[in-house]
């Protein structure tokens, strides 16, 4: 029997899969502090979740709202300021995996978060970096948790706000980065990976009832597959319930 | 050694026209009763500082007090746009408002660099992106030993640093715990300084020997506003109201919905109206 | 995740001949033991940085361990000299020691940009003084704003950093409270880390949602050793036993009142003999 | 009646005297740590003293030994890190005065501590600076407590640990230092302040029952005398009784 699941759903679920026990993990509000608390409730319960108000490894009952939620600090081993934070945490490189979304990306996984139209004259003005920025260099691999469609995934973005591999996916290593850059980007049609050659995120893997047309027809730029493409597995009955769960429970909280 | 002044004395003698003012509070403690005054007080052409403009600075400038705007994430935390400095960005509503835009990191090194009485900040950031490309602040420098290069930004010194605490005691030491952000450095930063609290008490209750404490000496003054952090919270004493933040979207979304909601709970009121926020039962 | 191990076990494991080695702890929670350990297995050549070389270094370059010294304050403090470093610079015995000297914010600078990953450390710093004119290592740079100048030094990233701390609990994460010194800044900024502990407890027992916690995954090695900062101390522990640096004037005076100090005291015993002093009383 | 007390008292007394109860002091170790709690035990209760182990408004029962001793911690307000201590609080310029020592000191309050003869072939290796070469420029003023003598109070420093008024009394001004430097220098003969001209420290009292001939006598370089010389006010009752107090206490408490 198979379970009736949400594009959202499977989006979240699989992002939460690639994280591992003994991560340490800078997380996004949003959709990546769902797929990360996720983890933390099934496979990954010793997994260091670290939101940059200084919260170090967090364990919400309730997904916060803000990077900022009380929840986060009471449930924390310690709380930092945000200098430390930037400084001592993220800057320092402890982090091996910095959990990311944005308004835009690339085929190099490039984000944009800042602006739509010319910077100083501005047609949608987005709410900018924050993180991000740092977040893309100094974790030790980025995963992108995105949601598709033509106005998200751009063949050219009008502004990097954070660098993927860059424009033309060569400028990470060019400039001698040596963090992994973007190694996954979870969607709800599929999951990216970048081509080992050229960086260009690649399909690697659809999750269930999702077609190829689907995806072409929900990306800005013409996408490549990869020469063998996985079939997502579909979630299971523990994830959705876990999933539900916590997503209920901090509707309840935040009272929206 | 800090002085003890009711809000509207504080900011009369504080905040001034034209000043460069930071009011921090990462998510939690964001002294939002003391941005109220500042919008009834009708102050212009400030320079806002903030990492997170978050809803008091969506206020401030919705109502015309600020010409620019310093700071490095403009959203309402999950819940979508700070439509008031949208419309003062594309469309100068009320007022034409210059930006100044940072990462978070670079902010809060500036902060760091401030307190710790530097000229600039460096950090290994901003590298592959385009923000520097509109943000002539953002500039080089080469380590001395190994040729690397790291990105700088100007320190933060502000004219007038305002936070939120948890508590004084009399002699006007004040306490902070929780999530502390960036609000020991914008004290440590700032020509003057005003610090709002929920009480006033004889004994601190630091609870560690560690506890993040700013000593008298270091504030300008000191503010008993209970409930002043509303809808962020005070740890310990009331919590976030998310649903506030929700609600936010829709009061601040058109004009005239905004104005109203700011002439019944700002204009027309004063910083007792914040008190009952601090019933709201331990965060 | 940090290993518990015996105290050998660390040092043969993570200390090498020619390392360099970090050895924390501002007066209070010097890691003595973990000391003793490495002059019991006779590492050599190591390049040893302290800012207060304090006994622990007397002992540790007075039994040959070391062929460099870096530092910034190099007595017994409020007695007088620390014999065994002066005999090693005026005298080279046992051997030679090189000396890198700087300031105490000099080095708490460059323990800060270890910790934060950059190259170097800036600070309005070593100013119409002479130790510039005889360490290369202090250099300038000049601010992309204002162009002043400012002093540099050389980010501090030892091979292995070893603190002493109060406690940890049994997943390896490690509590410090009251003077924590640059002890953060050691293990952070450290390739390899060995933290000796008064004890490991099911709960840290941390007083304070800010408390100074190293997560376990940023320690290598977790070690039980009661006691083992003494005649240092441990907040909340035992006190400083200041009648024993009284004494050490006498002891660490002459060549071989030491030896057969360090023969009786370290050489033929183990790290179970600091058990006793973790009895002392509270600090 | 006139009360019996040593050389040494009257220069902890009059160094405390110097200080006012709204100063935030640097304490350093030794003769400066004696005189700044007296200071607070007497005449100025609410004096803010802070030692460079990152101790914040301490009132220590007896005298710290080191400058970490567990009682600073014990009766701090606070107790911040060693960075946060030299980069937010000395070098941030929020310390009223400082208070040094040293081994050796001219005629414009340069200090040595470092080396007597050759650096790289020391005839005696000194201590070191710790954190006096920039306590020196980042506390508003300095005071200086030293007993004289002529090994102490030497014509030419074999090496400037911190500076005062430079080599030649101009240096300070002319690199652009903005703090005072030293404005008083206690000793157990007098006390000295620079010449508002030269910054030549000049001794402006001489403490009861010293002579200028003693003076002389035990400093390095020709002293110079202020036109109007002053008599130190001798000991109180309540400052040797306070003093002689913390001292019993401390030795009591060291076991020394």
């Amino acid at each position: 029997m198979s379970l009736s699941y949400k594009p959202n759903e499977m989006m979240t679920i699989a992002a939460a899969r690639a994280l591992r026990n003994d991560d340490v993990c800078f997380v996004g509000i949003g959709a990546p502090s769902a797929a990360c608390n996720l983890a933390r409730l099934t496979h990954a319960p010793q997994i260091t979740l670290i939101y940059e108000s200084g919260t170090i490894a967090t364990k919400p009952n309730v997904l916060p709202l803000s990077i900022g939620d009380g929840e986060l600090c009471d449930t924390a081993l310690t709380t930092v300021s945000v200098p430390e934070m930037f400084r001592y945490w993220l800057q320092g490189g402890r982090m091996t995996v910095g959990f990311l979304g944005g308004a835009q990306i690339d085929r190099f996984a490039n984000l944009n978060t800042t602006v739509v139209g010319d910077y100083h004259n501005p047609k949608v003005r987005l709410p900018g970096g924050g993180g991000a920025p740092e977040i893309a260099t100094n974790c030790r691999e980025i995963f992108i948790i995105m949601a598709m469609g033509k106005r998200a995934f751009v063949d050219k973005l009008p502004f990097i706000t954070s660098m993927g591999h860059g424009p033309t996916g060569r400028e990470r290593r060019a400039l001698g980065v040596a963090s992994k850059g973007p190694t996954r980007l979870i969607t709800d049609y599929c999951i990216f990976e970048p081509d080992p050659e050229t960086q260009e995120m690649t399909v690697v893997s659809i999750h269930p009832g999702a077609t190829r047309e689907e995806i072409i027809e929900n990306c800005g730029w013409t996408p490549t597959f990869a020469a063998s493409v996985a079939e997502t597995r579909a979630p299971d009955a523990l994830e959705l319930e876990v999933l539900r769960d916590i997503q209920a429970r901090t509707k309840a909280a935040h009272g929206g | 050694m800090a002085k003890f002044l009711d809000l509207a004395s504080a900011v009369e003698e504080m905040v001034h026209d034209g000043d460069v003012l930071a009011m921090e509070g990462f998510t939690h403690l964001i002294p939002f009763a003391a941005g109220h005054e500042i919008i009834r007080q009708k102050r212009r052409d400030l320079t806002l500082i903030r990492m997170t403009p978050d809803l008091i600075y969506d206020q401030m400038i919705g109502m015309g007090c600020a010409s620019k705007l310093i700071f490095s994430w403009g959203g309402n935390p999950g819940v979508g746009s700070t439509h008031r400095i949208r419309d003062a960005v594309e469309n100068q509503w009320p007022r034409p408002l210059a930006i100044e835009e940072h990462s978070h990191a670079a902010m809060a090194n500036a902060y760091e660099a401030g307190a710790a009485n530097l000229p600039f900040a460096m950090l290994r950031g901003y590298i592959g992106v385009d923000l520097p490309k509109v943000n002539p602040q953002i500039r080089k420098i080469t380590c001395p030993y190994t040729g690397e290069e790291l990105a700088t930004v100007p320190a933060i010194r502000p004219d007038v640093g305002i936070v939120h605490a948890l508590r004084a005691d009399r002699e006007g030491n004040v306490l902070l715990e929780g999530i502390t952000g960036c609000q020991k450095e914008v004290v440590l930063a700032s020509k003057r300084t005003i610090v709002t609290v929920e009480e006033v008490v004889d004994d601190l209750r630091a609870s560690s020997p560690n506890s993040v404490i700013l000593p008298s000496w270091t504030v300008g003054a000191v503010v008993v506003v209970p409930g002043g952090s509303h809808p962020s919270y005070a740890h310990g004493y009331y919590k976030r109201d998310n649903s506030f933040y929700i609600a936010w979207d829709k009061v601040s979304r058109e004009r005239d919905t905004f104005l109203a909601w700011m002439e019944e709970n700002v204009m027309s009121k004063g910083p007792d109206a914040f008190a009952v926020h601090a019933n709201g039962g331990a965060a």
